[in-house]
Parts: structure tokens; sequence; C-alpha cells
């Protein structure tokens, strides 16, 4: 159980942190810890896919061209400045959201017993699970990294000539 | 199903692949190659579609109607973007190399979100999708458009969090998402909580207040024509249409009499809200953005019935909404190209100068507005008679009166912008060259004609249901 | 009867086609136009000499055609009463035109001849009207015909502003007429005058309403006190021929023509309704004698008497009793021929000495003798010496106003009497036989043209006067038969007490007059001792000034009246477009001011609507 | 016949789309053009009225789905009021040539007028309601134009008001037809015959008509609108525009529902305030349109007392009224359009003693507003008579009284421009007469109200057969 609450408490700092963080940096870090703490959780709880994609999507691409673009507004992050003082309410909303979900979510925790038990009566391997039915996905990968191949080639041949200006 | 569709995803996200290769050196290449593949695709669409329309009769038409006109309208849409952007210029602005690869891979997406069999792969798409869109809006360096870019991604980033989660509730008592088995046992109560975590997820996409913060800052500060790909397509199909497809999943199922609630509330407020922003915006473009929510409004109010017609009218205003939104967004375009400026304080008297930009627009923001006999007026009739039959008579009253305010902001846009003494500044202010006017023509055209010939129109779209 | 009803068509058709037929004719042609309108108006007035004797030998005629398709005919017809109208209105009309062939003052001929056709052809058309709506119909037309006669007659502003007053007056109280009369159908299910008299109306509710503003109609018509007004002014600013013509007979005529017809044919009145209108009648005999007498203009002065006789005829009227009513039409009809024929030697004298100003005129008698007589003959039947066609009129309205019971009305006629034999002392006495001034040396007699007529008249005076009964038996008791009473005897020369009544008056203006002109050695300045008395002065002053009159208050009344109905509008306005535009700006204010495009406060909302949807589409059901 | 009616409709609404390319050749031949689709328009119209009452029920059907079908019908009403509408608009368009030829947008000009006259036509012939609303809008969109014909910010701002009030109002009329869409599932109007109509949806259409044919609240856009060229506030003001609130009035309370009393004592109330509200402002203003744009408003109120009134004669009266009113109003207009173009001013201050220089413009204009008062022999003597008439029907002591003094405030305000503009004092401009073109079309429509005056039989005969025919009554 206090792995569940490990990774909650994970997933409210590394939220509010991303939200009243100075720099945008740190913000586009904690949002990557938060998928991470997410999709630690998807694996805690066996959903194995779930995990994969929360990770590969929302982790790794997303915080990449995340950093990617704040580096390149780096220079004049200055010139939005806001006082964030006053939202520090978010941690109040959050833990409520927190509780709620405490409240809802064990009758999940039952299914998803359930769940990853159905799995193992299909005893296939998740790998060809994924290739047996899931083939349109396959697209979606490839969409998705020539998609970030062509996102990095645009973003930082900017970052270049932004320089050289 | 899927194959009949997927060569329009699966083309153009090869011919992307192929520019860098075959290309990188030459721009007209890439520009031709990129104009080709969109218009072939979108040739044999409107081909299969007017051979139906003019028969008028659809015995042979076996394909999913609401993703052939999705797919339709996406074609329609990307090429008269890329085409503007042949003629407008970008290589001052961006890198043509990554530039029309980006928007093919993005109109791949789509198309592939249009064809998904399963709620997770339309994610994947969707999360594509937004990747794309990120990078394109930043495609000319400036300042504002890199801050959009930024909003863009931190405003949409829950939704993402919302869907991703919603899935893997629905996960645990479906063995695969097919939309087909979640329609079966859409009762259960996670299926329903993930069903409404999914739904807002897409609400926040699609711009509905009150998750709209993201759209006015993003439409305004993009790159101008990608402005366009944005409030014409994209967060359309990012957004309403999973919404429009989970609203004919759950039809009927006791989920839909909340969901329907939450969509009419935030329906008709984003109808309110954005038409009331609208009316004091100073600049062309982010008056059009918060007028398209306020349009987004209307598709959503008319989800909310889960009714066929409602369904029949959310499509047809979708579409709609598609073209004129493109129209103006690329007349802001233009006039932003020749006078340099969409502050519409400082425009004035420009109707003598770009009589069809002029023209357009007003073509337009009159079927905006739901004047007939133009499209809009009808999907919009369709709209408040859907939610009149559905018991939800004052949201039907309200949405109708608040189509007034949208005709008053449009007003007051063509008194500023197009009325009125050209001051002497402009005095070198040409039409457009008529390249840029093509795509806006055409689709005038188009609106113009589905809305004479809405009969045919109507009888296309009544089978989705 | 076909013949007979081609007949009483010749009066209205005759004289529109030869009217429409002066507008063809070139204005340098000489006589042309004169002899057409002479000529249509003596075939007129033949004609109905014979309607008149067909309808009093054989009986009524009538006369329908299409008009307003199944809701309304053109409906004629010819009664005693009808018939005599007809006869006088086409008699004075053929007069009119003689006389006015050498009227210097009346603009372009061509298109006065025009409009006096015009005039005869809506007279005649009213007359003999049956329908009241065709009644209407004509009625009404006349006022267009009305502003252009005071129209042409000069190009000054006082003349526009003269016959702007008079078009106003009249169409304002013609609508009265027209919803009088919408309400008289509505009430009676018809609008036939001879339907509607089979079963009489009372005065309640509705048809007093409609009975009202009947009233108001006709006496404007009538030009009657208080809506006289116009009347004055026209005579300074127009010529004699139309004073003589229009507010001197045509008006009269059917004025009271109408007011017998509602009166009398139409309603049986009640009490209070006969006081009103008797007392109208006595308010404007005295009001409009009081006001002639002290007048200095020769027209002017006229036209107060052209009112003030219109009381004496809306008193016989009102005494609804045969002998007033016969005295009030054979009034009408010697008012009608002594009044024009004074209006026309005011022309005559005006023609000559090209002035109306009595303290410009003098000692006329030697150089226009025959004018001069004529006007002594005419001014002594207006002011009802005997044996004169006015002493009998006016006999008959006392003995009517005296067999009511109310003696108030028989003494304030009586004054009004006085005073009107005391004005025309001072008139006659001033521009006939004062010592002339030096304006007017080496002036000749009227000519032909004018003379004719007026003989004419005092013949008709003379007549009427002497043989008084052949009037009254030809004309006046066959309408009262016509209007529904058994003729009785009133015609001839009453010797009881009435007579020395009269006699006394005569004295009492004589005196009057004589002692006026003592204190002033000028004739014109006899009624100074009346019009300088210590109250009536400042009442003088303030009704020259216009204070009494109608036309001014209501002017003022609507003005202001007008600009606050200007406010209401401006008020109107501000709903539909101050209020809404701005009221819209203001929300829009509201809303803008969330969106301060900080990025953290959007995911702000955005996180916390998200949850709240979540927890209400999740959570709270269960 | 059914393709004279189909033809009616298409050749004013498709017509104009060949104006522009058209002045590419020269401006005449687009003049030309324009004149030739309104004279066919015109004489189309005259053959419909003739066989309106011989041939029965004469429809042509254009199918849309959801019981939006397109259905044009020809019964007696429509076919007089687009008779009337049509004869109006040819004169205005002859008239137009001389008077707008120096000004821009001419083209655009002309396109939208014809525009303009063919939705007319389909709105009249129009036999279902949605299409009528389509119609109504296009109207509302040609309005638009016209008005801000003059691009100046001022003109703009009041054309954006027309549009902005007329399309409110026509909101709100929507509701209403979906309301009875919805209850009773069609909008043929030939189907709805007879049938009785709630408050609400009545009051609802009610207000889109009043916004159309500017009845207060809505009054003040026509006045405002009034700085648009005057052959276009002749059309919209006098002729066409406000005459289609009329005439739906006519067509839907008149002819096709059965209202209630009190909705009908409602519409008396408010149109017997219009009339002398805006009676009182015309009476203070001092610009020559304003003026006349008021007079418009009171007069129909007039229009809206004989329809409302609940009589078959007041009914008939009512459209003689729309009849004689289009006539002589439109001259007034066109009068006003050449003293302004002539004195280039609109303050009536500024004029006086013009009868001198323009005799024919001040004959044209007094007998014009003989008839607007209601004066005989004149048509609108007849038209006031009427409706009259239905007033005291109403048997309400109040709305006689209220629209007397309306009638003495026409007189009034009538006579007073007159005297301002014509007779006064000479002022400093001395313009000369207008052009003959000009001269001769608005001579021939005041002669037109004095002919149809004294030929009252057959004007009257048509309107009060219409009536007996059509006319449904009150509750």
């Amino acid at each position: 159980m206090s792995i569940y609450l490990l990774i909650y408490f994970l997933i409210i700092v590394s939220a509010v942190l991303s939200v009243i963080s100075k720099k945008l940096i740190n913000s586009a870090i904690m949002l990557a810890v938060l998928s991470v703490g997410v999709s630690l959780l998807f694996f805690t709880y066996e959903a194995p896919w779930a995990g994969v994609f929360e990770l590969s999507v929302c982790a790794g691409l997303i915080t990449v061209i995340f950093i990617s673009a704040v580096s390149l507004v780096k220079q004049d992050d200055e010139a939005f400045k806001e006082n964030r003082v006053k939202y520090t309410i978010f941690p109040l909303i959050l833990i409520i959201f927190a509780i709620l979900s405490s409240i809802f979510v064990p009758d999940y925790f039952s299914k998803l017993s359930n769940f990853s038990i159905y799995l193992e009566n299909q005893n296939e391997p998740v790998g060809k699970f994924i290739w047996l039915y899931r083939g349109v996905d396959i697209i979606g990968q490839l969409t998705l990294l020539s998609a970030s191949v062509f996102v990095i080639k645009h973003i930082f041949k900017k970052k270049k000539t932004a320089e050289e200006r | 199903m899927v194959v009949d569709f997927l060569s329009y995803s699966l083309i153009p996200l090869f011919s992307a692949l192929a520019i860098p290769f075959i290309a990188r050196k030459n721009k007209r290449l890439i520009e031709l190659l990129s104009n080709v593949t969109l218009l072939s695709g979108l040739l044999n669409l409107s081909y299969i579609l007017l051979s139906y329309l003019i028969k008028n009769n659809y015995e042979t038409f076996t394909m999913d109607v609401y993703s052939f006109s999705m797919i339709f309208t996406i074609y329609l849409v990307g090429l008269s973007i890329t085409f503007f952007s042949t003629h407008y210029g970008i290589e001052n602005d961006t890198n043509p190399t990554s530039y029309y690869p980006l928007i093919l891979i993005g109109v791949s997406a789509m198309s592939s979100i249009v064809i998904a069999q399963d709620i997770f792969t339309l994610y994947i798409f969707v999360e594509a999708l937004s990747v794309v869109s990120f990078a394109l809006i930043t495609s000319d360096n400036s300042h504002t458009s890199i801050e959009a870019s930024i909003k863009y991604f931190f405003l949409t980033f829950p939704a993402s969090v919302l869907i991703i989660f919603g899935i893997s509730i629905l996960l645990l008592n479906h063995p695969n998402l097919d939309f087909s088995t979640i329609k079966d046992t859409s009762s259960k109560f996670l299926t329903i909580i993930a069903l409404s975590m999914i739904t807002v997820g897409f609400l926040i996409k699609s711009g509905i207040v009150p998750f709209h913060f993201w759209t006015p800052d993003v439409y305004q500060g993009a790159y101008s024509p990608i402005s366009a790909l944005l409030a014409g397509i994209i967060t359309k199909i990012g957004g309403v249409y999973a919404i429009i497809k989970i609203g004919i999943l759950i039809s009927n199922s006791q989920l839909n009499y909340f969901i329907s609630k939450i969509l009419l509330l935030s329906g008709i407020l984003s109808v309110l809200i954005g038409a009331f922003l609208a009316m004091i915006q100073k600049d062309f473009k982010r008056m059009l953005a918060y007028s398209s929510i306020s349009q987004m409004g209307y598709i959503i109010l008319a989800v909310a019935t889960f009714t066929p017609l409602g369904i029949i009218a959310a499509v047809f205003h979708l579409i709609n909404h598609a073209t004129f939104k493109t129209v103006l967004f690329l007349n802001s375009a233009c006039v932003e190209k020749q006078t340099g400026t969409t502050n519409i304080l400082e425009l004035k008297g420009l109707e003598h100068r770009m009589p069809t930009t002029a023209w357009t627009s007003i073509i337009a923001m009159m079927a905006t507005a739901g004047i007939p006999p133009l499209s809009g007026f009808w999907s919009k009739l369709l709209i408040i008679v859907a939610l009149w039959k559905n018991g939800n008579i004052y949201y039907a009253i309200i949405a109708l009166i608040a189509s007034i305010i949208t005709l008053a902001y449009f007003m007051i846009l063509q008194k500023k912008v197009f009325f009125g003494k050209l001051p002497e500044k402009f005095d070198g202010v040409k039409e457009a060259k008529f390249q840029l006017l093509i795509p806006v023509v055409v689709i005038s055209g188009i609106i113009i004609f589905s809305g004479l010939f809405f009969d045919r129109v109507y009888s296309y779209l009544s089978r989705i249901v | 009867m076909n013949e007979i009803q081609n007949l009483i068509l010749i009066p209205i058709i005759l004289p529109l086609t030869a009217g429409v037929l002066t507008l063809m004719v070139r204005e340098r042609t000489k006589y042309l136009k004169e002899f057409i309108a002479i000529s249509t108006t003596l075939v007129s007035l033949f004609s109905s000499l014979t309607a008149l004797k067909y309808v009093n030998s054989i009986g009524d005629i009538n006369y329908e055609c299409d008009w307003l398709g199944s809701f309304s005919l053109m409906q004629f017809r010819v009664d005693q009463l009808s018939a005599f109208i007809l006869l006088s209105v086409s008699l004075f009309s053929f007069l009119i035109s003689i006389y006015s062939i050498s009227v210097k003052n009346k603009g372009n001929s061509k298109i006065f001849y025009f409009l006096l056709l015009l005039t005869q052809f809506q007279a005649a058309g009213v007359a003999v009207s049956d329908n009241l709506i065709s009644m209407l119909f004509f009625w009404e037309s006349m006022v267009i015909v009305l502003y252009l006669y005071i129209y042409i007659s000069a190009s000054t502003n006082s003349t526009r502003t003269t016959a702007l007053k008079a078009f106003l007056i009249n169409g304002v109280s013609d609508l009265a007429l027209l919803i009088g009369i919408m309400i008289l159908g509505y009430i009676s299910n018809t609008f036939v005058m001879s339907e509607i008299s089979k079963s009489k109306l009372i005065v309640s509710g509705w048809a007093t309403i409609a009975y009202i503003l009947l009233l108001t109609g006709t006496l404007t018509k009538a030009g009657a006190f208080p809506f006289h007004t116009w009347i004055p002014d026209a005579a300074l600013n127009s010529n004699a021929a139309f004073m003589a013509y229009i507010p001197a007979s045509i008006d009269k005529l059917l004025g009271i023509y109408f007011l017998t017809r509602i009166t009398v044919f139409l309603y049986t009145l009640n009490h209070t309704m006969q006081l009103i209108v008797m007392g109208v009648g006595a308010i404007t005999i005295i009001v409009a004698v009081m006001m002639a007498f002290i007048q200095t203009d020769y027209k002017r002065l006229l036209s107060y008497h052209a009112i003030s006789q219109t009381g004496y005829m809306i008193l016989g009227v009102g005494t609804l009793n045969p002998i007033g009513i016969a005295g009030g039409l054979f009034h009408m009809v010697n008012n009608a021929i002594y009044k024009s024929c004074l209006f026309m030697t005011s022309g005559a004298v005006e023609r000559q000495t090209d002035t109306n100003n009595l303290e410009k005129l003098g000692g006329l008698f030697s150089k226009m003798p025959i004018t001069a007589i004529c006007f002594i003959i005419s001014a002594a039947a207006i002011s009802g010496i005997p044996p004169l066609n006015g002493f009998f009129s006016k006999e008959l309205v006392y003995k009517g106003s005296l067999l009511t019971g109310y003696t108030i009305f028989f003494i304030a006629a009586e004054i009004g009497s006085i005073f009107t034999l005391a004005s025309f002392l001072k008139l006659g006495h001033t521009v006939f036989f004062d010592k002339p001034s030096s304006s007017i040396e080496n002036v000749k007699e009227a000519p032909l043209s004018m003379l004719i007529p007026m003989i004419i008249l005092c013949i008709l005076c003379i007549i009427f006067g002497f043989g008084a009964h052949f009037p009254i038996r030809h004309f006046i008791s066959p309408s009262l038969i016509s209007l529904g009473y058994i003729s009785e005897e009133l015609s001839g020369f009453h010797t009881d007490n009435l007579f020395l009544v009269a006699l006394s008056v005569i004295l009492i203006a004589l005196t009057n007059h004589i002692f006026g002109y003592q204190r002033t050695n000028r004739a014109y300045k006899a009624s100074d001792h009346i019009h300088h008395a210590p109250i009536l002065k400042d009442i003088y002053e303030m009704a020259e000034k216009g204070y009494f009159d109608l036309y001014e208050i209501f002017k003022k009344i609507f003005r202001t009246f007008a600009n606050f109905l200007f406010k209401i509008d401006r008020v109107f306005d501000s709903i539909i477009d101050y209020i809404p535009s701005n009221s819209s700006y203001k929300i829009s204010e509201t809303f803008s001011s969330v969106h301060s495009g900080v990025y953290s406060l959007y995911m702000f909302f955005i996180f916390s609507f998200a949850i709240i949807f979540v927890i209400y589409l999740g959570g709270i059901k269960w | 016949m059914e393709k004279l009616l189909l033809a009616v409709v298409i050749v004013p609404v498709i017509g104009p789309f060949f104006l522009p390319p058209l002045a590419q050749v020269s401006n005449n031949t687009r003049n030309f053009f324009a004149i030739i689709i309104a004279a066919i328009t015109f004489v189309i119209n005259i053959f419909l009225t003739n066989s309106a009452f011989l041939v029965e029920n004469i429809k042509y059907i254009i199918p849309f789905p959801l019981g939006f079908e397109l259905v044009l019908k020809l019964d007696p009403l429509s076919a007089f009021m687009a008779t009337v509408s049509s004869l109006t608009s040819l004169v205005i368009v002859i008239y137009s040539i001389d008077y707008i030829s120096h000004y821009e947008n001419q083209t655009e000009y002309y396109t939208m007028i014809i525009l303009f006259m063919g939705s007319m036509m389909g709105l009249v012939y129009s036999d279902n309601l949605v299409w009528m609303y389509i119609f109504w809008e296009i109207t509302a969109f040609t309005s638009w134009r016209l008005v801000g014909f003059f691009r100046s910010d001022w003109d703009v701002l009041k054309a954006n008001k027309t549009i902005l009030v007329t399309v409110f109002g026509a909101l709100l009329m929507l509701i209403g037809i979906i309301h009875i869409y919805v209850n009773y599932n069609t909008l043929s109007i030939s189907q709805l015959k007879a049938k009785e109509i709630q408050f609400l949806p009545a009051f609802l259409i009610l207000m889109g008509i009043f916004s159309k044919s500017a009845i207060l609240p809505f009054s003040t856009w026509l006045p405002d609108a009034g700085v648009a060229p005057s052959t276009v506030t002749a059309f919209l003001h006098a002729a066409v525009l406000v005459k289609i609130g009329t005439f739906a009035y006519a067509k839907l309370f008149g002819t096709t529902f059965i209202t209630s009393v009190e909705f009908n004592y409602t519409v008396l109330i408010i149109s017997a305030l219009t009339a002398i509200v805006s009676g009182g402002a015309a009476l203070v203003e001092t610009d020559i349109k304003r003026i006349i744009a008021y007079s418009t408003i009171s007069q129909l109120s007039f229009i809206f007392l004989g329809l409302a009134s609940g009589s078959k004669t007041a009914f008939a009266g009512g459209l003689l009224y729309i009849l004689m009113h289009s006539i002589a109003k439109a001259a007034l207009f066109l009068c006003a359009g050449i003293i302004e173009q002539k004195t280039h001013t609109k303050d009536i201050t500024k004029m006086g003693g013009l009868i001198k220089t323009m005799p024919t413009t001040a004959l044209a204009f007094a007998l014009s507003s003989f008839s607007v008062m209601g004066l005989p022999p004149f048509g609108g003597f007849f038209g006031k008579f009427l409706v009259f008439k239905g007033a005291i029907e109403t048997n309400d002591i109040a709305i006689v009284t209220l629209f007397f003094i309306g009638a003495i405030l026409t007189m009034l305000y009538l006579s007073r421009l007159f005297y301002k503009i014509f007779l006064g004092n000479e002022k400093l401009n001395t313009p000369f007469e207008g052009s003959p073109t000009m001269v001769t079309s608005v001579l021939f429509l005041a002669l037109l109200g004095l002919v149809l005056g004294i030929m009252i039989n057959y004007p009257f005969t048509y309107t009060e057969m219409t009536s007996q025919l059509m006319y449904m009554g009150v509750k």
C-alpha cells in the first residue's frame, strides 16, 4: 500500500511543482516526472501497455519536445514573468482530488486484479498480443517517430537561425 | 472498414517521408509533391462524393459516411493550406523541407484518427497530431508563435493525461478497445467514468469553455496559414470528432444524461462567451479564434442531444465550420500579407483594394452567422430543431439569439476592416495574387452550394446514423 | 325616370368636365374660360331648377352607381331639401362666375375658374348624396380646393399661412367628420341617410360621440365659433370673389344643410344636446358680432358678420321646432344672398380704390352709386330691417327660440342684431358718406360684370322680403316636409310684438351709432366707445392677438406634445441601440478580464474544471 | 402557369448575378438589363394577378428534407403584394439611372436592389414558413449593403443597426416558426390554415414582423437608415422592405392562423402608440428624409390597424392602404431625392420657396402628401377611411382616439414639411428642376395615386375579394 501512496505523493508534488515553478524548464521536467509517476502506477497495477505508452509518449517524446522548445525561449524567458504565489491553492485542490480518487480507486484495484488473471488465462506474451491485435498502432508509432524527427528538424533548424540573428 | 480509408492516411505519410530524400534541395519539387499528394486524394474523394451526390441515391455507397466526409474535409482544408503556403512565400519565414512534411503528417494523422477503430489508436494519433501542430505553430520563429506553441502544449497536456487514464480504466473490462465492444457494455460504472474522463479530455483538446483558454492565444500567435489549419481542421478532428464518435457510441445508455448535461452546459457557455469576447477583440485572428470557440459550442450542443438529428447537425456544422473558418483565416492571412497587420484598428477601407477578399469574407461571415441560404444557416437550423425536439428549449433559444452577437461582431469586423475611407499608408495595397485567392474562392463556392443544395447534402449526411 | 336621373347628374358632372376643360384652355385666351364657366353654371342652374320642380311636384329622385365594390355605392337621392340646396349652390356659382370676370387679384384665372367649377361639383355632390360615404368623399375633397383657392389669390407669406390655417382647421374637422360618419355607420349598420332616418338615433354612448364629431365637422364647415378663425384671416389675404363664394355662400349652405340633416333628420336630440347646439349658435352670434363691430377693414368686418349670421342659423336649427328650423334654412339662403352681395360690393370698392381700409375710404356714394345702393339694401337686409328678407328669417328664428322657452337665446340674438345694425351703420357711413380721404379721387363705378350679380342679389333680397311667402312656400316648407315635419303657416309679415322689438333694436343701434359718431367725428371710429371700454379693451386686444384662436392654441399644444413624443421616441431608440451595445460591451469586458494570458492561471482553471466535471460525471451520482 | 410562378422568383433572384459581368461591358448595358429584369418581373406579376382568382391552387414544389421543401403558391394576396412591390421597384430602378449615376458601387447597387426585389418575390410567393424566413434574411442582407451605400463610418454604423435590429427580430420569429414546426409538425402555410395559434409563437413572429416594418419598440432603425441614397430609402422604407412585415402579418395572422382577441388587441395598442409617437417625432425632426421615414412608421401602424382590427372590410382597407401608401410614399422619397440632389442639403430649415424653381416636383410632392394625409379623391382616403372603420369596429374608444390623433399629426407634419420646403422664404440655394427621367417618374407615381383614387372600384374590389376569400378572422 505504501508504494501507492508514494507514487500518489510523487504525482501530486510533481504536478504542483510543474505549475508553480519559476522556470519553464523545471515545469517541463516536473511534467515528465509526473507522467513517469503515472506510468509507474500503471506498471504496478500490471497494465503494461498503458504504462508503456504513457512512458513513451508522455514522458519520453513529449518531454524531449518540451525541453527543446523551452531551450528555444530560454533567452527571453523574462518576457513573461508572473507572480505565481497566488496559485499555491493548487495543492489543496489536488489533495482533494487524491482523496476522492482514493475513495473510488479501491474498487478499481479489485477489478484490476481480475483483469490480470484474465490476461494470464490467455497466456500470451504482451508483445505477441500487441502484434496480433494492435496492428494499426504500428502506423501510429511510425507517424509519431517521423513526426518527432521532423519536429526536431523544424525546431532546431530555427534555433540555429535564431542564434545567428 | 479500415481498408476503405487506409490509403488516405498512408500516402501522405509516405510522401512526407519521401520528401527529405528526393527533394531536399528543390523547393518547387517539395511544394509540387505535397500539393499533388493531397490533390490526388481530394480528387479521388470528390469524385466518389459527387458521383453519389448528383445521382442522389446511395444503395452502392458502403463506406462509413461520417469518416468519409471527415476525410474529405481534412483533405480539402489540408490542400488549401498547402496550396496557399506555396504562394504565401513561407520560405522567408521557415524551412519548407520540414514545413510541408509536417503538414502531410498532420493530414495523415488526422485521417488515421478518423479511420481508427479503437479508442487507443485514436489516442495515439491525437498525440501525434498535437506534436505536429506544436511544431507547425512555431513555423515563423516569432516570439508570439513560440509562446503560442508552448501554451498549446502546456494547456492541452491535461487532456492527454485524462484520456490515457480513461483508456487505462476502459482496459479493465474490455479485452480490446473497439468502439463496438464499448458500445455493447457501455453502462458499467468503470466504463462510464472512463468515458467521462475521455470526454473531458477531448473537450480540452477542442477548446470548449471552460477549457478554451489556449485557443485565442494559439490561433492569434500561430503562423497565419497554420492558424487556418488549426482552426479549420486540427482542433475539430483532434477534439470534437472523438466527442461525436463517443456521442454516437453511448447514444442509448444511462451515461448520456449526465454527459449531455455537461456538454449542453459547456456548449452554451462556449457559444455565449466566445461570441461576447469576440466582440471586443482588436485583432482579426483573435476575433476569429473566439468566434470559432462559439461555433464549437454549437457543435457540442448538437452532440449533446445524442439524437440522430443532432449528430447529423453536428457533423454538418463541423464541416461547415471547417470550411468557413478556413476561408476567414486565409482572408486574414491575405490581409496580413498585403497590409502587414491584422490589427483591425489600423485597417480600414480595403473593400475596393481587395474586393475578392472582402466578398469571400462576407460570404463566410454570413454563413457563420447563419444567414440563409448559406450552409451555416441549415446546420444551425438543424441544431436548433434537434435541441428543441430533445426538450432543451431554452438552450435552443439562447443558441439562436446568440447568433445575433455573431452577426454583430462580424459587422464590426467588416466595418473596421473593409468599409470606410482608405488611409494614406495603404495607398499601395492591392488584392493578393490570385493563387492565394483560389482556395478561398473554391471553399466559398462550396459554402454557397452546400447551402443551396441542402437537400442532397442532407440525404447524404442522414446516412451517418 | 332615367332622364331625370341624368338631370340631377348635370350639376355634378358638367362642372367637373368643364373645369378640366378650362385647364386645357390657354391662359391668354380672352373670356373663353369665363364663357365656359358661366354657361356651365347657367345650365346646371336650370337643371337644378327643373329638378326642384320635379321633386316638389312628383317626388324624390334616386340615382346609384358602382363605387366601392360591394362595400358602398355612390348613392344620390334628391329630396326637397337637397334640391333646394342644389339650386342655391348652382345659383351662387353662376353669379360668382359672372362677378369674378373682372376681379383683379384672383390670380391665374384659368386655375380660378377650374377651382370654382370644381367647388360647384363637390358642393352639388354633397348636396345630393344620400350615402354618407359619398357625401364625405365630396365634402372632404373640398379642403384641397379651399387651400388652393386661398393660395392662388396672392403669393405673400401671410396668404400661404392663412391657406395653411384654413386647410388644417378644415382638414382636422373633416377627420372628425370621417370618424363620426364611421361610428354612425357602425351603430346603424348602414351609411344611407334615408335608411338611418327610418329609425332615428337617440343620443347615447357611441351615438353621442358620433354626434359631437359630426357637429364639429359641420360647424367648422359653416364657420361657427370656435372654428371660425380662418375666415377673417382669409378676408384679409384673399379676393372678394372667393369670400363671396366659399365662406359666405357655399360653406354656409353645406354646413347648415348637413347640420339640419344630422340634427333633425338622423338624430332625435335630447335636451342637453339641443342646448349645446343653441348655445354654440348664441355664442357665435355675440362673439363674432362684437369682433365685427370694431373692425376697420371692409372685408374683415364682413367676414365676422358672416360668422355671426351663422349663429342665427345654428340657433334656428337648434330650436328643433319647425318655425326655428324654417327660420334657420331661410336665414341660410338669405344670408348667402346678401352676404355675397356685400362681399361683392367690397370687391367692387377694392377694385376701384385698391384698398379695403376704412380709414382710407369715404364718400363713395357719389362716385359708385349703384354699388352703394346695393350695399345699402343688403346691409339693411342683414341688419333685419323690415320688410327685407333678413327681417323675416330672423323673425322666424326669434320665434323659434322663444318657443323653446329659453328667452336667453332670444335676447342673445337680439343683442346680436343690435350690433349688426350698428356696425353696418358704421361701415356704410364710413365708406359711402363720410368725407373722402385724399387717396381716392377720380374713382369710377365698378364694371358691369360686377354690378349685374349685385343687382340680381339685391332684387332677390327685396323679393324674398316682400314676397317672403314665395320662397317659404316653394323652398322651405317642402324641405321641412322632407325632414318629416308637417308644414304649417309660417309665411308673412308679423305684426305681433316681435315687430316692436325689432323696431326698438333699430332705434338702439341708431342711437349708439350717433353717440359714437359724435364722440369722434370720424365714422370709422364710431365703435371706439365700445372698443376702448374698460374691460372690453383688453379682451379685444387679446382677441386680436389671437389668444382665443383655437388654431393657435392647438398649435402650441401640439408643439409641446410632439416634443414630448420625440423624447419617447429617443427612449425607444436607446432601448434598441445604446443599451444593448453598451451592456454587451460591459459583459465582454468582464469576461475578458479573466483572459489575462497567464497560462498558469489557465492551467489552474483547466485542472479544476476537469476535476469537477469528472467527479460530477463519474462520482456524484452514486 | 407554374412555370410563370417559378420564373417570377427565379428571374430576379438569379438575374442580378449577371449584372457585375455586364458592368464590365458598359454601365448602360447593366442599367438596361436591370430595368429589363424589373420589367419582366412586373409583367409576369400582372399576369399572375389576373389569374389569381380564376385558377385554383397553382403550386411549384422544390423538394427539401424535413418538411423544408420550397413551395411557391399563387394566391390573390401574394399576387397583389408582388405586383405592388414590383411596380414601385420598377419605377425606382428607372429613377435610379439618373440619380445614382455619379456615385461609386453602382454595380453593387443594382445587383442588390434587383436581388432584393427577387427575394421579395420569393418571400411573397413561398408557401413555407422557413423559406419565408430565408428570403426574409436575404432582404435583410441586401438592405444592409444598400443602406451602407455611402461607405462612411456613420452610414455603415446605421447599416449595421438596420441589419442587427431586423435580424434580431427575425431570429425571434424563427423561434416562433420552430415552435410551430414542433407543435404542428409542418411548415407549409396552406396546411396550417385555420389552425389556432398560441400567444407565444404568435407574439414571437409578431416581433419579427414589427422589427421589419419598424413598429415600436424597433422603430428607430428606419429613420436612421435614411442616410442611404433616396432611391434606397424609397425602396426600403416606402415600397418594399417595410411592407414585408405588413404582408407577413396579413399572410400569417390574417389569412392563415386564427388569432386570439388579446393578440389582436396587443397589435392594435402597440401600433396605435407607434402612430402617435412617430407622428410626434416627425413633427419635431428637421431632416427631410427622417421626417418622411417617421411618417412611414406612422402610416405602417395605420396599416396594422386595418389588418388587425378583425373585420373583413378593414382588412381589405389595410391591403388597399399598402398599395396607396407604397405609391405615395415612394413618390415622396423620390421627390426628397430630387430636392436633396439639387439643394445638397437635407435640412428643411435651410430650404424654402422651392416651388418657384421646381414646380413639377412640388406638384408631385403635394399630390402624394394629400394621398398620404388621406384626402379624397386620392387613393389614400379610402385606405384611411376603411382602416378607421376597422378601428371603430374594435369598439374601443382609446384606439379610435389614438389613431385620430395620429391622423391629425400626419396632416400636421406633412403640411409643415411641404410648407417649409416649397413655400416659406427663399433661402440662399435656388436649384433647378431634376432630370426629366426623375421628374417623370415621381409625377407618374403621384398621378397614379390620383387615378387609383378616382378608379377606386378596381383595386378595392380586388382587395375586398381577397379578404372575402382568404381572411380568417379572430377567435
